[in-house]
Protein backbone atom coordinates (compact mmCIF):
# COMPACT_ATOMS: atom_id res chain seq x y z
CA UNK A 1 0.00 0.00 0.00
CA UNK A 2 1.19 3.35 -0.77
CA UNK A 3 1.96 5.85 2.22
CA UNK A 4 -0.12 8.44 1.33
CA UNK A 5 -2.83 6.16 0.66
CA UNK A 6 -2.36 4.61 4.15
CA UNK A 7 -2.38 7.95 5.80
CA UNK A 8 -5.47 8.89 4.76
CA UNK A 9 -6.93 5.72 5.62
CA UNK A 10 -5.47 5.90 9.28
CA UNK A 11 -6.63 9.87 9.68
CA UNK A 12 -10.06 8.13 8.54
CA UNK A 13 -10.08 5.27 11.26
CA UNK A 14 -9.03 7.90 13.74
CA UNK A 15 -11.49 10.05 13.12
CA UNK A 16 -14.26 7.71 13.26
CA UNK A 17 -13.03 6.35 16.20
CA UNK A 18 -13.04 9.28 18.60
CA UNK A 19 -11.33 7.04 20.86
CA UNK A 20 -7.44 5.77 21.12
CA UNK A 21 -6.83 3.02 18.36
CA UNK A 22 -3.80 0.92 18.70
CA UNK A 23 -1.02 0.73 16.21
CA UNK A 24 -1.27 -3.17 16.14
CA UNK A 25 -5.04 -3.03 15.52
CA UNK A 26 -4.29 -0.20 12.42
CA UNK A 27 -1.53 -2.45 10.78
CA UNK A 28 -3.92 -5.24 11.14
CA UNK A 29 -6.64 -4.07 9.24
CA UNK A 30 -4.68 -2.12 6.89
CA UNK A 31 -2.24 -5.63 6.34
CA UNK A 32 0.94 -3.95 6.60
CA UNK A 33 3.46 -3.62 9.29
CA UNK A 34 3.63 -1.62 12.13
CA UNK A 35 6.42 0.18 10.82
CA UNK A 36 4.75 1.47 7.63
CA UNK A 37 2.08 2.97 9.89
CA UNK A 38 4.38 4.46 12.19
CA UNK A 39 6.26 6.14 9.19
CA UNK A 40 2.38 7.53 8.58
CA UNK A 41 1.95 8.92 11.77
CA UNK A 42 4.93 10.56 11.58
CA UNK A 43 3.76 11.72 8.23
CA UNK A 44 0.37 13.15 9.08
CA UNK A 45 2.07 14.61 11.97
CA UNK A 46 4.12 16.92 9.96
CA UNK A 47 0.55 17.87 7.67
CA UNK A 48 -1.45 18.62 11.16
CA UNK A 49 1.70 21.19 11.96
CA UNK A 50 0.49 23.56 9.25
CA UNK A 51 -1.30 26.11 10.56
CA UNK A 52 -4.22 25.03 8.46
CA UNK A 53 -4.94 22.56 10.74
CA UNK A 54 -6.52 22.20 14.39
CA UNK A 55 -5.95 19.26 14.87
CA UNK A 56 -3.63 16.62 16.06
CA UNK A 57 -2.04 13.57 16.75
CA UNK A 58 -1.70 12.44 20.66
CA UNK A 59 -0.31 9.23 21.73
CA UNK A 60 -1.70 7.46 24.30
CA UNK A 61 0.51 4.47 25.08
CA UNK A 62 0.69 2.24 22.27
CA UNK A 63 -2.20 3.94 21.07
CA UNK A 64 -3.04 6.75 19.00
CA UNK A 65 -6.22 9.38 18.61
CA UNK A 66 -7.08 12.77 17.46
CA UNK A 67 -7.48 15.65 19.27
CA UNK A 68 -7.98 19.44 18.59
CA UNK A 69 -4.67 21.44 19.23
CA UNK A 70 -4.56 23.07 22.11
CA UNK A 71 -4.11 26.53 21.16
CA UNK A 72 -7.16 27.15 19.08
CA UNK A 73 -9.01 25.68 22.29
CA UNK A 74 -10.06 29.19 23.01
CA UNK A 75 -12.09 29.59 20.12
CA UNK A 76 -13.83 26.05 20.38
CA UNK A 77 -14.69 27.29 24.08
CA UNK A 78 -16.24 30.03 22.78
CA UNK A 79 -18.50 28.35 20.25
CA UNK A 80 -19.28 25.47 22.34
CA UNK A 81 -19.71 26.27 26.01
CA UNK A 82 -23.28 27.33 25.93
CA UNK A 83 -24.37 24.11 24.11
CA UNK A 84 -22.36 22.57 26.95
CA UNK A 85 -24.42 24.26 29.65
CA UNK A 86 -27.83 23.48 28.45
CA UNK A 87 -26.42 19.77 27.59
CA UNK A 88 -25.28 19.58 30.90
CA UNK A 89 -28.84 20.73 32.14
CA UNK A 90 -30.55 18.06 30.54
CA UNK A 91 -27.79 15.52 31.36
CA UNK A 92 -28.50 16.18 34.85
CA UNK A 93 -32.51 15.80 34.52
CA UNK A 94 -32.28 12.30 32.38
CA UNK A 95 -29.85 11.06 35.08
CA UNK A 96 -32.07 12.00 38.09
CA UNK A 97 -35.58 10.79 36.12
CA UNK A 98 -33.07 7.60 35.53
CA UNK A 99 -32.62 7.31 39.36
CA UNK A 100 -35.85 7.98 40.54
CA UNK A 101 -37.54 5.64 38.37
CA UNK A 102 -34.97 2.96 38.96
CA UNK A 103 -33.43 3.40 41.55
CA UNK A 104 -31.13 1.65 43.31
CA UNK A 105 -29.29 1.95 39.92
CA UNK A 106 -25.25 1.99 39.18
CA UNK A 107 -23.41 4.19 37.19
CA UNK A 108 -22.29 2.08 34.17
CA UNK A 109 -26.86 0.96 34.30
CA UNK A 110 -27.48 5.18 33.51
CA UNK A 111 -24.64 5.28 31.35
CA UNK A 112 -25.92 2.47 29.28
CA UNK A 113 -29.52 3.82 28.98
CA UNK A 114 -28.42 7.01 28.41
CA UNK A 115 -25.47 5.93 25.84
CA UNK A 116 -22.92 9.07 26.91
CA UNK A 117 -21.00 9.35 30.19
CA UNK A 118 -22.83 10.68 33.25
CA UNK A 119 -20.05 11.68 35.68
CA UNK A 120 -20.45 15.06 35.83
CA UNK A 121 -24.46 15.15 35.96
CA UNK A 122 -24.06 12.84 39.06
CA UNK A 123 -21.52 14.38 40.91
CA UNK A 124 -23.98 17.48 40.29
CA UNK A 125 -26.62 15.49 41.71
CA UNK A 126 -24.98 14.46 44.55
CA UNK A 127 -23.33 17.69 45.09
CA UNK A 128 -27.39 19.43 45.47
CA UNK A 129 -28.20 16.55 48.00
CA UNK A 130 -30.48 15.31 45.38
CA UNK A 131 -29.35 11.62 45.20
CA UNK A 132 -27.14 9.63 47.28
CA UNK A 133 -24.72 6.70 47.54
CA UNK A 134 -26.77 3.57 48.51
CA UNK A 135 -24.58 0.69 48.99
CA UNK A 136 -23.11 -1.38 46.50
CA UNK A 137 -24.10 -4.08 44.26
CA UNK A 138 -22.22 -7.47 44.94
CA UNK A 139 -20.67 -7.82 41.87
CA UNK A 140 -17.38 -7.98 40.14
CA UNK A 141 -15.80 -4.36 41.42
CA UNK A 142 -18.60 -3.82 43.76
CA UNK A 143 -19.95 -0.46 42.17
CA UNK A 144 -21.86 2.22 44.35
CA UNK A 145 -25.83 2.33 43.74
CA UNK A 146 -27.59 5.39 43.85
CA UNK A 147 -30.95 6.48 44.77
CA UNK A 148 -32.72 9.51 45.47
CA UNK A 149 -32.52 10.91 48.93
CA UNK A 150 -35.39 12.35 51.33
CA UNK A 151 -34.87 15.32 50.28
CA UNK A 152 -35.36 14.77 47.11
CA UNK A 153 -38.64 13.29 47.47
CA UNK A 154 -39.82 16.39 49.30
CA UNK A 155 -38.66 18.19 46.39
CA UNK A 156 -41.22 16.63 44.13
CA UNK A 157 -43.95 16.37 46.63
CA UNK A 158 -43.77 13.28 47.21
CA UNK A 159 -44.35 11.29 50.67
CA UNK A 160 -42.34 7.95 49.99
CA UNK A 161 -40.79 6.08 46.95
CA UNK A 162 -43.93 4.65 46.61
CA UNK A 163 -45.36 7.22 45.45
CA UNK A 164 -43.03 7.35 42.54
CA UNK A 165 -44.82 5.56 39.40
CA UNK A 166 -44.25 5.85 35.61
CA UNK A 167 -48.06 5.38 34.95
CA UNK B 1 -47.60 -2.26 -25.62
CA UNK B 2 -45.43 -3.50 -23.28
CA UNK B 3 -47.18 -5.85 -21.12
CA UNK B 4 -44.17 -7.75 -19.49
CA UNK B 5 -44.50 -5.43 -16.51
CA UNK B 6 -46.23 -7.38 -13.54
CA UNK B 7 -48.52 -5.24 -11.38
CA UNK B 8 -46.81 -6.09 -8.34
CA UNK B 9 -44.33 -4.00 -9.31
CA UNK B 10 -45.87 -1.24 -8.73
CA UNK B 11 -46.34 0.97 -5.79
CA UNK B 12 -50.01 1.31 -6.39
CA UNK B 13 -52.78 2.17 -8.82
CA UNK B 14 -50.87 5.84 -8.97
CA UNK B 15 -47.81 4.50 -9.50
CA UNK B 16 -48.94 2.41 -12.04
CA UNK B 17 -50.75 5.79 -13.77
CA UNK B 18 -47.43 7.48 -13.65
CA UNK B 19 -45.44 4.56 -15.56
CA UNK B 20 -48.23 5.35 -18.68
CA UNK B 21 -48.02 8.88 -18.23
CA UNK B 22 -44.60 8.99 -18.59
CA UNK B 23 -44.53 6.23 -21.10
CA UNK B 24 -46.30 7.96 -23.35
CA UNK B 25 -45.40 11.42 -22.55
CA UNK B 26 -49.06 12.40 -21.62
CA UNK B 27 -49.73 15.98 -20.13
CA UNK B 28 -50.78 15.54 -16.86
CA UNK B 29 -53.10 19.14 -17.34
CA UNK B 30 -54.85 17.55 -19.91
CA UNK B 31 -54.72 13.79 -19.74
CA UNK B 32 -56.59 11.86 -22.77
CA UNK B 33 -58.94 10.00 -20.23
CA UNK B 34 -60.23 7.27 -22.51
CA UNK B 35 -56.90 6.19 -23.81
CA UNK B 36 -55.32 6.49 -20.55
CA UNK B 37 -58.24 4.21 -19.06
CA UNK B 38 -58.03 1.49 -21.99
CA UNK B 39 -54.37 1.65 -20.96
CA UNK B 40 -54.92 0.63 -17.28
CA UNK B 41 -57.46 -1.50 -17.48
CA UNK B 42 -55.23 -4.06 -19.72
CA UNK B 43 -52.60 -3.87 -17.42
CA UNK B 44 -54.82 -4.86 -14.54
CA UNK B 45 -56.11 -7.80 -16.67
CA UNK B 46 -52.49 -8.99 -15.68
CA UNK B 47 -53.75 -9.44 -12.15
CA UNK B 48 -54.77 -13.09 -11.46
CA UNK B 49 -57.87 -13.77 -9.48
CA UNK B 50 -54.76 -15.17 -6.63
CA UNK B 51 -53.62 -11.33 -6.32
CA UNK B 52 -57.21 -10.58 -5.48
CA UNK B 53 -55.87 -8.43 -2.52
CA UNK B 54 -53.66 -6.51 -3.83
CA UNK B 55 -55.97 -5.71 -6.61
CA UNK B 56 -58.57 -3.91 -5.12
CA UNK B 57 -56.63 -0.66 -4.97
CA UNK B 58 -55.90 -1.24 -8.53
CA UNK B 59 -59.55 -1.91 -9.01
CA UNK B 60 -61.21 1.16 -7.23
CA UNK B 61 -58.99 3.18 -9.66
CA UNK B 62 -59.97 1.60 -12.37
CA UNK B 63 -63.75 2.62 -11.50
CA UNK B 64 -62.70 5.86 -10.80
CA UNK B 65 -60.94 6.65 -14.34
CA UNK B 66 -64.34 5.10 -15.85
CA UNK B 67 -66.58 6.98 -14.19
CA UNK B 68 -64.22 10.58 -15.31
CA UNK B 69 -64.56 8.87 -18.51
CA UNK B 70 -67.92 8.52 -18.52
CA UNK B 71 -68.75 12.14 -17.37
CA UNK B 72 -66.28 13.50 -19.77
CA UNK B 73 -69.14 12.16 -22.42
CA UNK B 74 -71.95 13.99 -21.12
CA UNK B 75 -72.51 17.29 -23.69
CA UNK B 76 -71.49 20.13 -21.75
CA UNK B 77 -74.46 22.05 -20.64
CA UNK B 78 -75.68 25.13 -22.99
CA UNK B 79 -74.65 28.63 -21.27
CA UNK B 80 -77.88 30.34 -21.19
CA UNK B 81 -76.80 33.38 -18.84
CA UNK B 82 -74.17 34.75 -16.66
CA UNK B 83 -75.74 33.56 -13.28
CA UNK B 84 -76.47 30.24 -14.39
CA UNK B 85 -73.11 29.91 -15.57
CA UNK B 86 -71.19 30.81 -12.48
CA UNK B 87 -73.86 28.53 -10.55
CA UNK B 88 -73.14 25.28 -12.95
CA UNK B 89 -69.22 26.62 -12.34
CA UNK B 90 -69.43 25.23 -8.65
CA UNK B 91 -70.16 21.99 -9.59
CA UNK B 92 -70.75 20.50 -13.21
CA UNK B 93 -68.62 23.20 -14.94
CA UNK B 94 -65.40 21.39 -13.47
CA UNK B 95 -63.36 19.11 -15.27
CA UNK B 96 -64.23 15.95 -14.03
CA UNK B 97 -60.49 15.23 -14.50
CA UNK B 98 -59.18 17.84 -11.74
CA UNK B 99 -59.25 15.91 -8.88
CA UNK B 100 -57.39 13.05 -10.08
CA UNK B 101 -54.77 15.27 -11.96
CA UNK B 102 -54.37 17.18 -8.43
CA UNK B 103 -54.00 13.68 -6.64
CA UNK B 104 -51.81 12.68 -9.62
CA UNK B 105 -49.18 16.01 -9.16
CA UNK B 106 -49.57 15.70 -4.64
CA UNK B 107 -48.15 11.91 -5.57
CA UNK B 108 -45.65 12.92 -8.15
CA UNK B 109 -44.24 15.84 -5.62
CA UNK B 110 -44.01 12.69 -2.96
CA UNK B 111 -42.62 9.75 -5.42
CA UNK B 112 -39.45 12.90 -6.41
CA UNK B 113 -38.81 13.27 -2.89
CA UNK B 114 -38.30 9.56 -2.65
CA UNK B 115 -36.37 9.36 -4.99
CA UNK B 116 -34.10 12.18 -3.68
CA UNK B 117 -34.42 10.66 -0.29
CA UNK B 118 -32.72 7.37 -2.38
CA UNK B 119 -29.37 9.14 -3.56
CA UNK B 120 -28.84 11.16 0.15
CA UNK B 121 -29.41 7.48 1.62
CA UNK B 122 -26.77 5.77 -0.66
CA UNK B 123 -24.50 8.94 0.03
CA UNK B 124 -25.20 8.43 3.87
CA UNK B 125 -24.27 5.05 3.61
CA UNK B 126 -20.73 5.60 2.65
CA UNK B 127 -19.14 7.64 5.12
CA UNK B 128 -18.67 7.55 8.94
CA UNK B 129 -19.30 10.22 10.83
CA UNK B 130 -17.51 10.93 14.01
CA UNK B 131 -19.15 10.84 17.76
CA UNK B 132 -19.09 14.49 19.51
CA UNK B 133 -15.89 15.12 21.21
CA UNK B 134 -17.17 14.94 25.78
CA UNK B 135 -17.22 18.55 26.44
CA UNK B 136 -18.29 18.40 30.13
CA UNK B 137 -15.20 19.26 31.50
CA UNK B 138 -15.46 22.56 30.02
CA UNK B 139 -18.07 23.70 32.51
CA UNK B 140 -16.80 24.40 35.72
CA UNK B 141 -19.70 26.37 37.20
CA UNK B 142 -22.82 25.36 38.65
CA UNK B 143 -25.64 23.90 36.66
CA UNK B 144 -29.04 25.08 36.79
CA UNK B 145 -31.78 22.54 37.87
CA UNK B 146 -34.05 24.95 38.88
CA UNK B 147 -37.92 24.50 38.37
CA UNK B 148 -38.28 21.18 37.27
CA UNK B 149 -41.33 19.03 38.11
CA UNK B 150 -41.54 15.46 38.67
CA UNK B 151 -43.83 15.69 35.41
CA UNK B 152 -40.80 16.97 33.82
CA UNK B 153 -38.80 13.74 35.32
CA UNK B 154 -41.51 11.69 34.15
CA UNK B 155 -41.30 13.23 30.65
CA UNK B 156 -37.41 13.10 30.34
CA UNK B 157 -37.84 9.12 32.01
CA UNK B 158 -40.09 8.21 28.91
CA UNK B 159 -38.07 9.98 26.28
CA UNK B 160 -34.67 8.51 27.31
CA UNK B 161 -35.73 4.91 27.94
CA UNK B 162 -38.18 5.64 24.24
CA UNK B 163 -34.51 6.55 23.24
CA UNK B 164 -33.02 2.99 23.62
CA UNK B 165 -32.50 1.22 21.09
CA UNK B 166 -35.32 -1.54 20.84
CA UNK B 167 -34.16 -4.61 22.16
CA UNK B 168 -34.12 -7.91 20.71
CA UNK B 169 -38.09 -9.33 20.20
CA UNK B 170 -38.71 -11.98 22.56
CA UNK B 171 -42.38 -13.13 21.36
CA UNK B 172 -44.27 -14.92 24.20
CA UNK B 173 -45.57 -18.51 23.77
CA UNK B 174 -49.11 -18.60 25.38
CA UNK B 175 -50.96 -21.73 26.19
CA UNK B 176 -53.65 -22.56 24.15
CA UNK B 177 -56.83 -20.43 24.76
CA UNK B 178 -60.01 -22.25 26.23
CA UNK B 179 -62.23 -23.40 23.68
CA UNK B 180 -64.58 -21.85 22.50
CA UNK B 181 -67.40 -24.00 24.06
CA UNK B 182 -65.83 -23.69 27.36
CA UNK B 183 -65.65 -20.57 26.89
CA UNK B 184 -69.50 -19.83 26.19
CA UNK B 185 -70.33 -22.09 29.07
CA UNK B 186 -67.88 -19.80 31.39
CA UNK B 187 -69.15 -16.86 30.36
CA UNK B 188 -73.07 -17.89 30.63
CA UNK B 189 -72.54 -19.09 34.05
CA UNK B 190 -71.08 -16.10 35.03
CA UNK B 191 -74.04 -14.22 33.94
CA UNK B 192 -76.65 -15.79 35.40
CA UNK B 193 -75.21 -15.53 38.68
CA UNK B 194 -74.94 -12.07 37.99
CA UNK B 195 -77.09 -11.16 35.62
CA UNK B 196 -75.90 -8.14 34.16
CA UNK B 197 -71.97 -7.90 33.15
CA UNK B 198 -69.96 -5.25 31.43
CA UNK B 199 -68.39 -7.11 29.45
CA UNK B 200 -64.95 -5.75 29.96
CA UNK B 201 -65.24 -7.66 33.32
CA UNK B 202 -64.54 -10.96 31.47
CA UNK B 203 -61.04 -10.53 31.31
CA UNK B 204 -58.46 -8.13 33.34
CA UNK B 205 -55.02 -6.75 32.02
CA UNK B 206 -53.14 -10.01 31.88
CA UNK B 207 -55.91 -11.51 29.94
CA UNK B 208 -53.69 -12.44 26.20
CA UNK B 209 -55.45 -11.32 23.47
CA UNK B 210 -56.70 -14.56 22.10
CA UNK B 211 -58.51 -14.86 24.65
CA UNK B 212 -60.39 -11.81 24.61
CA UNK B 213 -61.17 -12.40 21.47
CA UNK B 214 -62.59 -16.14 22.26
CA UNK B 215 -64.60 -14.17 25.22
CA UNK B 216 -65.78 -11.93 22.31
CA UNK B 217 -66.79 -14.49 20.15
CA UNK B 218 -68.18 -16.55 23.06
CA UNK B 219 -70.55 -13.28 23.81
CA UNK B 220 -71.77 -13.62 20.12
CA UNK B 221 -72.63 -16.95 20.15
CA UNK B 222 -74.59 -16.70 23.15
CA UNK B 223 -76.50 -13.07 21.31
CA UNK B 224 -76.83 -15.79 18.54
CA UNK B 225 -77.54 -18.32 20.70
CA UNK B 226 -80.94 -16.59 21.96
CA UNK B 227 -79.24 -16.79 26.02
CA UNK B 228 -78.11 -12.99 26.18
CA UNK B 229 -78.75 -9.36 25.35
CA UNK B 230 -75.85 -7.24 23.67
CA UNK B 231 -76.30 -3.27 24.25
CA UNK B 232 -73.70 -0.79 23.90
CA UNK B 233 -74.71 2.74 23.70
CA UNK B 234 -71.75 4.64 22.04
CA UNK B 235 -68.94 3.83 19.72
CA UNK B 236 -65.86 2.00 21.87
CA UNK B 237 -68.47 2.31 24.82
CA UNK B 238 -69.24 -0.40 27.19
CA UNK B 239 -71.03 -3.72 26.15
CA UNK B 240 -73.40 -4.26 28.73
CA UNK B 241 -74.35 -7.90 28.45
CA UNK B 242 -77.62 -8.96 30.30
CA UNK B 243 -79.67 -12.15 30.95
CA UNK B 244 -82.33 -13.25 28.84
CA UNK B 245 -84.89 -15.15 30.48
CA UNK B 246 -85.76 -18.71 29.67
CA UNK C 1 -7.44 36.86 11.35
CA UNK C 2 -5.33 34.84 8.94
CA UNK C 3 -6.63 32.60 6.25
CA UNK C 4 -4.68 29.79 7.46
CA UNK C 5 -5.21 30.32 11.33
CA UNK C 6 -8.67 30.42 10.29
CA UNK C 7 -8.68 27.35 8.53
CA UNK C 8 -7.10 25.44 11.89
CA UNK C 9 -9.98 26.60 13.62
CA UNK C 10 -12.63 25.73 11.49
CA UNK C 11 -11.34 22.59 11.35
CA UNK C 12 -10.77 22.08 14.97
CA UNK C 13 -14.38 23.36 15.51
CA UNK C 14 -16.01 20.55 12.90
CA UNK C 15 -13.66 17.95 14.19
CA UNK C 16 -15.16 18.57 17.90
CA UNK C 17 -18.58 18.98 17.18
CA UNK C 18 -18.98 15.79 15.20
CA UNK C 19 -22.40 17.11 13.71
CA UNK C 20 -23.01 20.08 11.55
CA UNK C 21 -21.91 23.52 12.27
CA UNK C 22 -23.63 26.28 10.59
CA UNK C 23 -21.60 29.11 8.55
CA UNK C 24 -23.32 31.52 10.07
CA UNK C 25 -22.51 30.79 14.12
CA UNK C 26 -18.86 29.94 12.90
CA UNK C 27 -18.72 33.50 11.19
CA UNK C 28 -19.62 34.80 14.63
CA UNK C 29 -17.59 32.27 17.28
CA UNK C 30 -14.67 33.77 14.49
CA UNK C 31 -15.75 37.26 14.34
CA UNK C 32 -15.34 37.72 10.69
CA UNK C 33 -17.03 37.23 7.98
CA UNK C 34 -19.26 34.26 6.51
CA UNK C 35 -17.37 34.98 2.95
CA UNK C 36 -14.37 34.43 4.57
CA UNK C 37 -15.77 31.19 6.26
CA UNK C 38 -16.81 30.33 2.75
CA UNK C 39 -13.07 31.11 1.66
CA UNK C 40 -11.66 28.75 4.51
CA UNK C 41 -14.07 25.81 3.60
CA UNK C 42 -13.30 26.14 0.01
CA UNK C 43 -9.55 25.95 1.25
CA UNK C 44 -9.42 22.88 3.43
CA UNK C 45 -11.65 21.26 0.81
CA UNK C 46 -8.80 21.64 -1.85
CA UNK C 47 -6.27 20.16 1.27
CA UNK C 48 -8.36 17.54 2.05
CA UNK C 49 -8.98 16.53 -1.82
CA UNK C 50 -5.05 15.09 -1.54
CA UNK C 51 -4.78 11.31 -0.84
CA UNK C 52 -3.32 11.49 2.25
CA UNK C 53 -6.30 12.92 3.94
CA UNK C 54 -9.42 10.41 4.39
CA UNK C 55 -11.96 12.98 5.38
CA UNK C 56 -13.65 15.48 3.59
CA UNK C 57 -16.23 18.74 4.46
CA UNK C 58 -19.59 17.54 3.58
CA UNK C 59 -22.26 20.52 3.11
CA UNK C 60 -26.01 19.67 5.08
CA UNK C 61 -28.03 23.01 4.18
CA UNK C 62 -26.27 25.73 5.17
CA UNK C 63 -23.95 23.48 8.03
CA UNK C 64 -20.68 22.00 7.28
CA UNK C 65 -19.67 18.75 8.71
CA UNK C 66 -16.95 16.16 8.37
CA UNK C 67 -17.01 12.74 7.82
CA UNK C 68 -14.81 10.17 5.97
CA UNK C 69 -14.33 9.98 2.22
CA UNK C 70 -16.53 7.36 0.41
CA UNK C 71 -13.49 6.17 -1.01
CA UNK C 72 -11.93 4.32 2.35
CA UNK C 73 -15.37 2.99 3.36
CA UNK C 74 -14.13 -0.65 3.38
CA UNK C 75 -10.92 -0.10 5.46
CA UNK C 76 -12.90 1.76 7.86
CA UNK C 77 -15.74 -0.59 7.94
CA UNK C 78 -12.92 -3.66 8.45
CA UNK C 79 -11.79 -2.27 11.93
CA UNK C 80 -15.05 -0.95 13.34
CA UNK C 81 -18.45 -3.00 13.10
CA UNK C 82 -19.90 -3.31 9.73
CA UNK C 83 -22.16 -0.91 9.10
CA UNK C 84 -25.65 -3.28 8.81
CA UNK C 85 -28.36 -0.90 6.95
CA UNK C 86 -30.76 -2.56 5.09
CA UNK C 87 -32.04 0.28 2.71
CA UNK C 88 -35.32 1.36 2.32
CA UNK C 89 -38.02 -0.10 -0.03
CA UNK C 90 -39.44 2.45 -1.89
CA UNK C 91 -42.82 2.09 -0.34
CA UNK C 92 -41.11 2.71 2.96
CA UNK C 93 -39.13 5.99 1.32
CA UNK C 94 -42.79 7.06 -0.09
CA UNK C 95 -44.40 7.14 3.07
CA UNK C 96 -40.87 8.53 4.57
CA UNK C 97 -41.85 11.63 2.47
CA UNK C 98 -44.83 12.10 2.86
CA UNK C 99 -44.56 12.21 6.58
CA UNK C 100 -42.15 14.90 6.52
CA UNK C 101 -43.67 16.98 4.79
CA UNK C 102 -47.31 16.66 6.25
CA UNK C 103 -46.18 15.48 9.88
CA UNK C 104 -48.87 15.36 11.95
CA UNK C 105 -50.54 12.88 10.04
CA UNK C 106 -52.23 9.97 10.33
CA UNK C 107 -52.07 6.04 8.41
CA UNK C 108 -55.35 6.91 6.24
CA UNK C 109 -54.04 10.65 5.23
CA UNK C 110 -50.93 9.43 3.81
CA UNK C 111 -53.09 6.07 2.06
CA UNK C 112 -55.28 8.62 0.48
CA UNK C 113 -52.24 10.16 -0.74
CA UNK C 114 -50.13 7.06 -1.69
CA UNK C 115 -53.29 5.14 -2.90
CA UNK C 116 -52.66 2.11 -1.44
CA UNK C 117 -52.19 0.30 2.33
CA UNK C 118 -48.91 1.53 4.11
CA UNK C 119 -49.28 -0.67 7.24
CA UNK C 120 -46.04 -2.42 6.46
CA UNK C 121 -44.34 0.78 5.50
CA UNK C 122 -45.12 2.41 8.70
CA UNK C 123 -44.08 -0.21 10.97
CA UNK C 124 -40.53 -0.69 9.11
CA UNK C 125 -40.33 3.04 9.53
CA UNK C 126 -41.01 2.82 13.31
CA UNK C 127 -39.06 -0.23 13.59
CA UNK C 128 -36.08 2.06 12.43
CA UNK C 129 -36.84 4.93 14.03
CA UNK C 130 -37.12 6.91 11.63
CA UNK C 131 -40.87 8.25 12.64
CA UNK C 132 -42.75 8.10 15.73
CA UNK C 133 -46.12 8.44 16.62
CA UNK C 134 -47.66 11.92 18.13
CA UNK C 135 -50.49 12.10 19.85
CA UNK C 136 -53.74 11.01 18.36
CA UNK C 137 -56.74 13.23 16.15
CA UNK C 138 -59.65 14.04 18.04
CA UNK C 139 -61.62 12.41 15.47
CA UNK C 140 -63.71 9.33 16.42
CA UNK C 141 -61.33 6.52 16.55
CA UNK C 142 -58.90 8.34 17.61
CA UNK C 143 -56.17 7.66 14.75
CA UNK C 144 -52.16 7.99 16.04
CA UNK C 145 -50.49 10.91 13.97
CA UNK C 146 -47.10 10.01 13.03
CA UNK C 147 -43.98 12.35 12.83
CA UNK C 148 -40.43 11.56 11.89
CA UNK C 149 -37.47 11.85 14.63
CA UNK C 150 -34.18 13.95 15.23
CA UNK C 151 -32.63 10.33 13.97
CA UNK C 152 -34.45 10.61 10.56
CA UNK C 153 -32.33 13.50 9.90
CA UNK C 154 -29.15 11.82 10.47
CA UNK C 155 -30.19 9.20 8.50
CA UNK C 156 -30.33 11.26 5.48
CA UNK C 157 -27.49 13.58 6.78
CA UNK C 158 -29.82 16.49 6.80
CA UNK C 159 -29.72 19.10 8.80
CA UNK C 160 -33.40 20.60 8.60
CA UNK C 161 -36.35 19.11 5.87
CA UNK C 162 -35.99 21.91 4.42
CA UNK C 163 -32.34 20.78 3.04
CA UNK C 164 -34.91 18.70 0.74
CA UNK C 165 -36.84 21.57 -1.54
CA UNK C 166 -40.19 20.19 -3.11
CA UNK C 167 -41.67 22.91 -6.03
Amino acid sequence: MELQEAMGIIEGVLFTSGNPVSIDEIAKALNTSRELVLECVKQLEIEYNKPCHGIMISKVGNSIRLTTKPDIFPHIEKIFKPKVRSQLSKAALETLAIVMFKQPITKAEIESIRGVNCEKALSTLLEKNLICEKGRLSVPGRPILYATTDECLDYFGLESIDDISID
Amino acid sequence: MALNVKIDTFEGPFDLLFHLIEKNQIDIYDIPIAELTEQYLDYIDKITENQLDLASEFLVMAATLLSIKSKMLLPSMPKQDVESELAVAEDDGVDPRRELMQKLLEYKKFKEIAMLLKKKEEKEELVFKKPPEDLSSMWTDDIPLAEITFEDLKSAFKSVMGKKKPEEKVSKITKDPMPLSRKVIEVYQKLRQKSKIFFSRLFDKKTPKLEIITTFLAVLELVKMKRINAVQEEQFGEIVLTCREV
